[in-house]
């Protein structure tokens, strides 16, 4: 195969890199205190590239490069196009929060891109060794950005959880590989599975796979490794939780969907009833976790682990509707999830001058714009029709059922009942007389990115809510490109 | 011989772990860490990577610890105090931590029949073997490995940079 | 006559009266007003009267129907109209009382305000009262019998700002839904039985099925009559018709004592069909009038405000009727209504006069002497007291007897204690009423107590500033006085029995109706041009070997009568001092029967209060509150306290979370390891 | 041919009305006059279907059914019936007497405010319109949202909690009729009604009876709160109290009735059957019990709060007795409700506007005063109080008559209601109207019913006259129905029957 | 005189759990890192093992990588570490716990 072509099939993760390169090498030629803004706009060009390049990909043949660590297909353009949204919108986010000179704003760019690259190359990775790569890469971004609200004590102190135990969780999710390639001599997704048939330590594989979870279940903050997120969420900056809280998660379910149904199928058994249970209790927990919260992002904090519930649930259907439906579910709760913080960023600005759910009292008095989009994103959270969040959940849950899951539907659904006193104490305080305006004036007025950033998920929402048409078309592709879990047999499932 | 030799680098490894979870003073944690990190090098040449046991002590023991005591001495970090901030990392944790190495232990025994012994020098890798694998069919990995450094060093420059 | 007799119109005429008056009165001119309730019942009348003189060329029962009112099913009910003899007699009685209450009350009413408001109320009442007389079906009945309910209940409270009467009128109506809960399950029982509602349908089968003894028919018979005991006032539904006196003195004359009462008494007259099949529900009928006659009787004796004499008289009047129906002497009953609606409804229109002249006053204590200044209305009254007296030849005696005549021969067994409690009662009416007589007309006017006591809140009560002396009504209040004076006088003899040389022409008038409805319309049609003396025999008409029983019966109960007068003389004309001494000699039974035997309170003790209190704190109070609103609280909290439950493993540090991790790991490790296998948890 | 577009353009009027209120500048009444323009323009559509309904032929008409999303198979199939067509046109005509009710009473924000409202029509008309289930259960869920908002913005000083209340009662059972519905839709494959009618009067014995008889159980149980049926009314009296009129006027009684008469009878007659006798009971005990606290109720929502419960009751319990007539009743019954029952809310609104209090010991001798107000006042009462040749009666008269046949004791019962609704609305009139004028009434000046208010309650009046003398007019095309219906039911009960003999 | 290789595993599972101990009990945050960096030779020592069990490169190459990322982490979370002991002036990690319920 011809360099060139080996190139497309890494051409978005490619030009991100390119342009968080840019960045760094524009940042210095600024003077000291001139807006950063122009390297914010930079990278937005180049992430709107990186999202043509990933559509241009769906026009080549599918298939490896770089000797089969690497591959394209539906199912890796479908992540690469989300993720590239998300990063989309987040700086879009950004360039409407931070101050014009806020310090190393232009690093925060640059990050912005090279952990997108990361995330790009784990749904995209074919060898396991790749995935930890990216799966670093996007980490260690993530950390860094976790800690950009320097001034207040809460920055540094969310970035050392999440840099502490996310390590603490990398360190079981490398053992795990270590087991696989125990098990089986490789770390080359495909080959896993059939070697795994002959191996003669397959319980190595078991142990590894539990291993692998756990490293997983960490970063999509999935019950019992949920602790993190709360704490993490509120210490650090808006527009980045907007972007934690979604792209690397999305990121990390596809490695896991790639494990579990390209190398480990054979195992489903084995796997099936440990994710029902992390699904079941995450959805449980994070409810009720956020019942009484009145901060609002360590309440959507909470929210994102019953989602990660949720999406969870998807799993264990054992069909490609299954992983249609996951695929789905994270791009409808990227979408919403995105534009609520967007709203909350720009009224909170980047050290959160709006915390508590309470502050936003009357926020429909002072923009009807504001109080409409996160009501609304906030009424998709919980699922109501005609919105990406009830589509996603329907779809999630037809899976689950069409395989016999009746018990987790039920849990599922529910807790979204639970849900729904959280997300509407918020939508009814919006719209509720305000009691102290200070705070509601000290919001600034909507920016043109701001707007951008807004019409983007609104908009995703709706489609996803009323014609999902062709993105539930593109995810049963990357579905079906996931076999031979797609043969898995329903039937053991199914009691 | 070669069992003699991973009995007293196994020990003197377990030693260091355990000594630097006694210690109260971080250098003589970071002390105790180079100890186990050396004679893990060791133990990988009795594995038969020589090359690996090279980067080891030199990476390992000589760039990061370093980093390590360096930042230290930096924060003039002094003896930990004992605070009981957290019950649950004794109640929950230390359990958790037994019942991991429990059944790693025992799986790791149970199937040692099915898994095969090591005798010295009968599997060498090379630098050739490796620079093959790694510059041929990990090209697009290692390649990727700088974009992490890049990250790293954008990282530590934002953060540890003095406000203005 | 074949061509249509547009039987809707009489109804619906009075309703267009209503319509008028109701949307636009408010400005018109009360002349105005007055004149279109007037046409509005007049043109009903001159129909009605039309069609009595063409009556006998009438093939009867005569319907109508106009439209489909209900059809859901295999149930249907229709508006349609249907007249025979009873009708006729409703209806002539109906308009033609009603006319000359119209006119009356336009000069009644001539100083009130909400004139306008008035006259349309009269008009609806004519519009549901014609309605509930001339339906072919019990549904539509049923519109009438609620309507006039309604009707009542507006004009009760008129004066609505006088909580009195709005409470009177409410609970009037309260009380007869309490009958019309009966007439529905009655209905439904009907409809489960027969599938239908329209008397001809439900008639013709229970004449096709003679072995239809008692059984259902009796549950549907006691279920109407509670229907008519609420509308006619009977035990134990009466308490709402003495309250209803607070309404002005005309609708008390028209609604409580000539019209809408005597509704129940129609009702049982025209499903007599089901009541001849049950001889209990007959007795019970019986037994209920019975009681009601002297019990409401016994309260009148001592009642002090005029009006409400009347109105328990009302009371024991239409005891009377029920009485008759109770021994099947239908005729007998409708007989009486015809007779009652003229005296009774004079009583009420000259006690208006009365008032009238009094400006408002209504207690008798304080009236007297006013035979001379109010000649008219004094000697119209006096027909009227002599009429429901029972003295011959005045109407009331003929009615009357022949009830208590009918009562006796009954082959009920129940019939000779009937017949003496109807008797008793006569003496007893004879006392009240020719109290009532001498206390106010006679003796010396004791208007000067009015100063002492406070008068009634009567509705002039408004104008007791200008207080003007006592003065006769004017000749409109005063004509119908006098018309209605006549027919109390010549209005029974439409019924003189055989006994006394007359042939009863009502009831040979009425007897197709009440007789042969046990062969179906059509039947009967054909009988009564074929050969009518067979009809005619199979009435109960006494044998002539019993005309002197009847003869001697007369006797007695005028006798009793006169004992009445006599003792009323004795008391309030010869020695005026002796009711207080005897009030204070039996002073428990006078204040017994003051406080009408305490019944309203009793009611009060024993059923509103106690479903209030179970609404207020029972249901309310402990329930609702407690377990509904309670249960889902208590719901909330324990979801958000397991919530808090788990926030508690947010403890912020970082050591304890990575003690969380380790154990789920731990946890995942043996899960997998040791764990369900491909066993899925549910 | 507008027969092929007809329901669509009524369902979506609203929606467009919407849009363009939110771009409406807030300038004057402007927003008012051209949301009233929009709902008088929906009801002029709604007409179009009695106008065009073949009364002869049962199943559904106006039928439109396009493909909308390949996998999970979703149609957008709309369609009515001789019960949803006059629902459509219930909610078509309610339209713009809500609008007036609110002229007044909203003066802030309105732009919010008409926005949601008219979200709100869009959603109800959807939910009676649609035939595809999943649709059917969008438009049932988006129902929620606009009203729970409005309430929360718009209510008394409590708003907010009642609007979460309301939210959290009605969504937590409508998450198990979803289970419900992707139960069905994994053994059928298919969200279309008619199909899955087909399929499961077909095949529905080879699906498990357990499985068959909870779903229709979660079914009952999301409708039976929306009525509210009798233990299930906890969040009725809040949100009456604290909601706006033209809210009141919509959150209770038709969406959860339709869906009982179209799902639970239409799709599980056998369960039905078997579940009738416990809603008969709870039906009757809803009936008393709303009597019996209305009459000691204070606050005037609240008290119309327990009023509705009893009427609504009547419906459930004409629609568990599986007869024609009964039936006919129940539909004919919600129809009367939702007519009365929004008058009613709109006077008392009226008096709200003008003395600021729902407290009903704070009014009385109005009548002198407001003779207008007076009048509508009792007409509606007695409307409400079931008076012949007024609508109230003849759905009371069919429900009563047919639950006395299949139950004579239940229906005796029932009947009893009769009497205590006189007593208590009676007593509500007696109170506003009669007696001394009180403190409040003889302090206030405050004009009488107002040309605006005039033009929003006369048709209404005028309509219960007409429902009321009238009704084969709207029963020809009802019976068609529910005919079916009973039929289906009873088909049901004889399968049922032939299993019972197997079984033993 | 040969060595099963799960002697080695073995002895990794120690260190690694030894790692998640210290964890657990050290307060200083450098040691807790140390920690980590312990569990990750723990997963190296497990890695070579089965490099050796399969004779296969690919396991000591992971090793490699571990490496180039231990040191970028240290990298980054010393700088974090620094960033915490300006805004606090500890190192204490239980002192770190602004953040709760």
């Amino acid at each position: 195969m011809t360099g060139a072509a080996q190139i497309f099939r890494i051409l978005p993760e490619g030009i991100l890199i390119l342009t968080g390169v840019l960045i760094m090498l524009f940042e210095p030629l600024l003077a000291k205190n001139a807006s950063r803004k122009p390297l914010g706009w930079l990278a937005v060009l180049g992430t709107l590239v990186a999202l043509a390049a990933s559509l241009w990909q769906l026009q080549l043949p599918f298939g490896t490069a770089y000797f089969g660590t690497i591959q394209t297909d539906p199912f890796s353009i479908f992540f690469h196009l989300l993720i590239a949204g998300i990063v989309l919108v987040t700086l879009l986010v950004t360039l409407d929060a931070a101050a014009p000179n806020a310090e190393s704003l232009g690093e925060l760019f640059a990050l912005i891109c090279f952990g997108a690259s990361g995330m790009m190359l784990m749904a995209s990775a074919d060898e396991l060794l790749l995935v930890f790569v990216g799966l670093e890469i996007s980490s260690i971004s993530t950390y860094i950005m976790a800690a950009f609200r320097r001034k207040s004590a809460k920055g540094p102190e969310s970035a050392i959880k999440y840099f502490l135990l996310g390590s603490f969780a990398t360190a079981f999710f490398l053992y795990g590989i270590a087991l696989i390639f125990g098990a089986t001599g490789t770390t080359d997704i495909p080959e896993i599975a059939n070697l795994l048939a002959v191996s003669h330590v397959p319980v190595f594989g078991i142990i590894g796979l539990a291993m692998i979870l756990i490293g997983i279940g960490f970063k999509v903050s999935a019950v019992p490794f949920q602790v993190w997120a709360p704490d993490v969420y509120e210490g650090a900056p808006s527009p980045v939780v907007g972007l934690m809280s979604t792209a690397p998660k999305a990121a990390a379910f596809a490695v896991l969907l790639r494990v579990l149904y390209t190398a480990l199928p054979a195992l489903h058994n084995h796997w099936q009833p440990l994710i029902w249970w992390m699904a079941a209790l995450s959805m449980t927990v994070g409810n009720l976790g956020a019942l009484r919260q009145q901060n609002i992002k360590r309440m959507l904090a909470y929210s994102s682990i019953a989602h990660a519930g949720y999406l969870l649930v998807a799993f264990t259907a054992l069909s490609a509707d299954g992983i249609a439906a996951a695929s789905f579910y994270a791009a409808s709760y990227a979408v919403m999830n995105v534009g609520a913080f967007a709203v909350i960023s720009h009224a909170g600005g980047m050290d959160d001058r709006l915390t508590l759910v309470q502050d936003y009292r009357g926020l429909a008095y002072r923009s009807p714009l504001l109080a409409g989009s996160l009501a609304f994103f906030l009424i998709s959270l919980i699922g109501i029709p005609f919105t990406g969040g009830f589509f996603g959940k329907f779809y999630v849950f037809a899976s689950a059922l069409h395989s016999g899951l009746v018990w987790l539907t039920i849990i599922g659904l529910v807790n979204s009942g639970i849900a729904v006193y959280y997300y509407l104490r918020p939508v009814v305080a919006i719209y509720s007389k305000p009691v102290h305006s200070d705070l509601l004036d000290s919001i600034p007025a909507v920016t043109v990115p701001l707007l951008l950033a807004l019409v983007l998920t609104v908009a995703g929402t709706l489609i996803l809510g009323i014609a999902p048409g062709r993105v539930l078309a593109l995810a049963k592709a990357g579905a079906q490109t996931l076999t031979p879990a797609a043969t898995v047999d329903t039937t053991t499932a199914a009691r | 011989m070669h069992l003699v030799l991973f009995f007293i680098f196994g020990v003197l490894c377990v030693a260091g772990a355990l000594n630097l979870l006694l210690q109260r003073h971080p250098i003589n944690s970071a002390l105790s860490l180079i100890v186990v990190m050396t004679s893990l090098a060791v133990l990988y040449l009795l594995l038969g990577a020589e090359f690996l046991a090279a980067a080891q002590v030199i990476v390992y023991s000589g760039a990061i610890m370093v980093l390590f005591t360096f930042v230290i001495m930096l924060l003039n970090a002094g003896e930990e105090e004992r605070t009981h901030g957290s019950k649950a990392a004794y109640m929950v944790g230390i359990p958790g931590a037994a019942a991991v190495l429990g059944i790693l232990a025992y799986v790791f025994l149970k199937q040692r029949g099915n898994l095969g012994v090591a005798t010295l020098g009968s599997y060498l890798v090379t630098t050739h073997d490796l620079s093959r694998l790694l510059f041929r069919d990990l090209l697009l990995p290692f390649e990727v490995t700088s974009v992490l450094i890049l990250v790293a060093i954008l990282g530590a420059v934002a953060l540890a940079r003095k406000e203005h | 006559m074949t061509s249509s007799l547009h039987l809707w119109l009489i109804p619906l005429v009075p309703f267009a009266g209503f319509l008028v008056n109701g949307l636009l009165g408010r400005r018109f001119p009360k002349a105005l007003v007055a004149t279109i309730a007037w046409v509005a019942t007049l043109i009903p009348f001159l129909q009605v009267l039309n069609i009595a003189l063409h009556f006998s060329s009438l093939t009867l029962p005569y319907t109508e129907r106009v439209a489909t009112w209900i059809a859901a099913g295999n149930f249907r009910a229709d508006f349609a109209f249907s007249l025979d003899q009873l009708t006729l007699i409703m209806l002539l009685v109906v308009t033609g009382v009603g006319f000359l209450i119209h006119l009356y009350s336009a000069g009644y009413m001539a100083h009130e305000d909400g004139y306008w408001r008035f006259f349309a109320y009269l008009n609806l009442f004519m519009f549901f009262m014609l309605t509930l007389v001339l339906a072919e079906n019990f549904l539509l009945m049923f519109v009438g019998w609620e309507g006039v309910g309604l009707a009542s209940y507006l004009l009760i409270g008129f004066y609505f700002t006088r909580d009195s009467a709005a409470k009177a009128g409410k609970k009037a109506f309260v009380v007869n839904r309490i009958g019309d809960f009966g007439f529905l399950i009655g209905m439904f029982l009907l409809i489960a039985h027969f599938g239908t509602l329209s008397f001809d349908g439900i008639f013709s089968q229970i004449a096709q099925h003679p072995e239809w003894q008692g059984g259902f028919l009796t549950a549907i018979a006691l279920f109407l009559v509670l229907g008519a005991t609420g509308k006619s006032a009977q035990i134990p539904l009466y308490v709402w018709l003495p309250d209803a006196m607070e309404g002005p003195t005309p609708v008390s004359a028209l609604i409580h004592a000539a019209t809408m009462v005597t509704a129940g008494v129609y009702m049982i007259a025209r499903s007599h069909a089901i009541f001849d099949r049950s001889p209990f529900a007959l007795s019970t009928v019986a037994i209920i009038g019975a009681a009601t006659a002297l019990f409401a009787a016994t309260i009148g004796l001592v009642q002090t405000d005029i009006k409400r004499v009347l109105a328990y008289s009302t009371v024991s009047q239409l005891g009377y009727m029920f009485l008759a129906c109770g021994v099947a002497a239908y005729s007998a009953g409708v007989f009486h209504l015809l007779t009652h609606a003229f005296f009774k409804a004079l009583l009420f229109l000259a006690a208006g006069s009365v008032i009238h002249a009094l400006s408002g006053e209504q207690d008798m204590r304080v009236m007297g002497g006013l035979r001379k200044k109010i000649p008219v209305t004094f000697w119209t009254m006096t027909a009227a007291v002599f009429a429901i007296a029972g003295f011959p030849p005045f109407a009331g005696f003929f009615s009357k007897d022949e009830i208590l005549y009918q009562a006796f021969v009954s082959p009920n067994p129940i019939g000779k204690i009937v017949w003496f409690i109807g008797l008793l009662t006569a003496g007893l009416t004879a006392f009240y009423m020719f109290r009532l007589w001498y206390l106010t007309f006679f003796g010396e006017s004791r208007a000067d107590q009015a100063a002492a006591h406070t008068p009634e809140p009567g509705h002039h009560a408004e104008k007791e500033e200008h207080k003007h002396p006592v003065h006769e009504s004017p000749w409109i209040m005063l004509a119908p006085l006098v018309i209605l004076a006549i027919l109390s006088v010549i209005g029974g003899w439409v019924g003189v029995p055989a006994a006394l040389g007359g042939h009863n022409e009502i009831e040979h008038f009425l007897s197709p109706v009440m007789h042969a409805q046990h062969l179906s319309f059509e039947q009967v049609s054909v009988a009564l041009q074929t050969q009518p003396q067979t009809v005619a025999s199979t009435t109960p008409e006494a044998p002539e070997g019993n005309h002197s029983l009847e003869l001697l019966l007369a006797i007695v109960s005028v006798a009793t009568a006169v004992i009445g007068w006599f003792f009323a003389h004795l008391m309030y004309f010869a020695k005026p001092e002796l009711p207080k001494q005897l009030a204070a000699k039996v002073h428990g039974l006078y204040s017994l029967l003051l406080n009408k035997y305490w019944i309203d309170e009793l009611y009060g003790a024993v059923i509103v209060t106690p479903v209030l209190l179970l609404s207020r704190y029972v249901l309310k109070g402990l329930f609702d509150t407690g377990v509904i609103t309670g249960g889902s609280l208590a719901l909330g909290y324990t979801t958000q306290g397991i919530g808090s439950l788990v926030q508690r493993v947010q403890s912020g540090n970082i050591r304890s979370y990575a003690g969380w991790l380790a154990i789920g790991a731990a946890a995942l490790l043996l899960l997998s390891y040791f764990g369900f296998g491909a066993h899925l948890p549910f | 041919m507008l027969n092929d577009s007809i329901l669509s353009l009524i369902t979506f009027v609203p929606t467009a009305g919407a849009i363009v209120v939110a771009l409406l500048p807030r300038r004057g009444k402007l927003i008012q006059w051209f949301t009233l323009l929009v709902t008088l323009l929906t009801f002029a559509l709604t007409l179009h279907l009695p106008a065009h309904y073949n009364y002869g032929q049962t199943g559904f008409q106006f039928e439109e059914n396009h493909a909308w999303i390949a996998s999970p198979k979703i149609g957008y199939h709309l369609g009515i019936d001789g019960i949803s067509m006059w629902l459509v046109v219930l909610v078509g005509f309610l339209g713009p007497l809500a609008v007036l009710a609110s002229w007044k009473a909203i003066e802030s924000r309105t732009k919010e405010f008409y926005f949601l409202f008219l979200l709100q029509q869009t959603a109800m008309l959807g939910v009676f319109v649609a035939l595809d289930m999943f649709l059917y259960y969008g438009f049932w869920e988006l129902s929620l949202v606009p009203m729970a908002i409005l309430i929360a913005m718009f209510g008394r000083q409590r708003g907010p909690q009642a609007a979460i209340k309301f939210f959290i009662f009605t969504f937590l059972p409508s998450a198990l009729l979803l289970v419900g519905l992707l139960w069905l839709y994994a053994k059928t494959g298919t969200f279309d009604f008619v199909q899955t009618q087909q399929y499961l009067a077909q095949n529905g014995s080879t699906l498990a009876p357990q499985a068959l008889w909870w779903v229709s159980l979660a079914f009952l149980a999301a409708f039976a709160v929306k009525v509210p049926v009798f233990p299930l009314h906890g969040w009725l009296s809040d949100v009456f109290s604290e909601a706006p009129t033209a809210m009141a006027m919509v959150v209770a009684g038709k969406l959860g009735l339709y869906s009982i008469i179209r799902f639970n009878l239409g799709l599980f007659p056998e369960q039905s059957r078997q579940i009738a006798p416990l809603m008969i009971a709870l039906a009757v005990i809803g009936i008393l019990y709303g009597a019996l606290i209305a009459l000691v109720q204070q606050d005037l929502k609240r008290f119309l709060a327990f009023s509705t419960v009893g009427h609504l009751s009547f419906c459930v319990l004409g629609i568990f007795c599986f007869t024609v007539v009964g039936l006919n009743g129940a539909v004919y019954q919600v129809l009367n409700h939702e007519l009365s029952g929004a008058a009613i809310l709109i006077l008392f609104g009226i008096l709200y506007e003008r003395y600021g209090t729902y407290d009903m010991a704070l009014y009385g001798g109005m009548a002198a005063k407001l003779p207008r107000m007076a009048t509508f006042y009792v007409i509606t009462a007695l409307s409400l109080v079931g008076l012949p040749i007024l609508n109230g009666f003849v759905g009371e008269f069919l429900i009563l008559s047919s639950s006395f046949r299949v139950h004579p004791y239940w229906g005796t019962a029932a009947t009893l209601g009769v009497i205590l609704s006189a007593a208590y609305m009676l007593t509500m009139i007696q109170k506003l109207f009669y007696g001394e004028e009180s403190q409040l009434v003889a302090n206030k000046n405050v004009p009488d019913v107002v040309a605006r208010e005039g033009v929003a309650l006369v048709p209404a009046v005028i309509l219960m006259l007409v429902l009321g003398v009238a009704s084969p007019y709207w029963i020809r095309a009802i019976s068609g129905a529910v005919s079916g219906l009973a039929q289906n039911v009873a088909h049901a009960t004889m399968t049922l029957t032939n299993t019972m003999a197997e079984k033993q | 005189m040969a060595v099963p290789i799960a002697y080695y595993l073995v002895l990794s599972a120690i260190l690694f759990s030894i790692g998640v101990a210290a964890f657990l009990i050290k307060r200083n945050i450098i040691t807790i890192f140390m920690s980590i960096e312990l569990m990750l030779n723990a997963v190296n020592l497990a890695f070579v093992a089965f490099a050796h069990q399969w004779h296969h490169v690919s396991g000591q190459i992971f090793v490699f990588f571990v490496m180039v990322v231990a040191a970028a982490e240290a990298a980054v979370g010393l700088a974090i570490i620094i960033a915490i002991f300006r805004t606090r002036s500890t190192l204490n990690v239980d002192q770190v716990d602004l953040m709760k319920l």
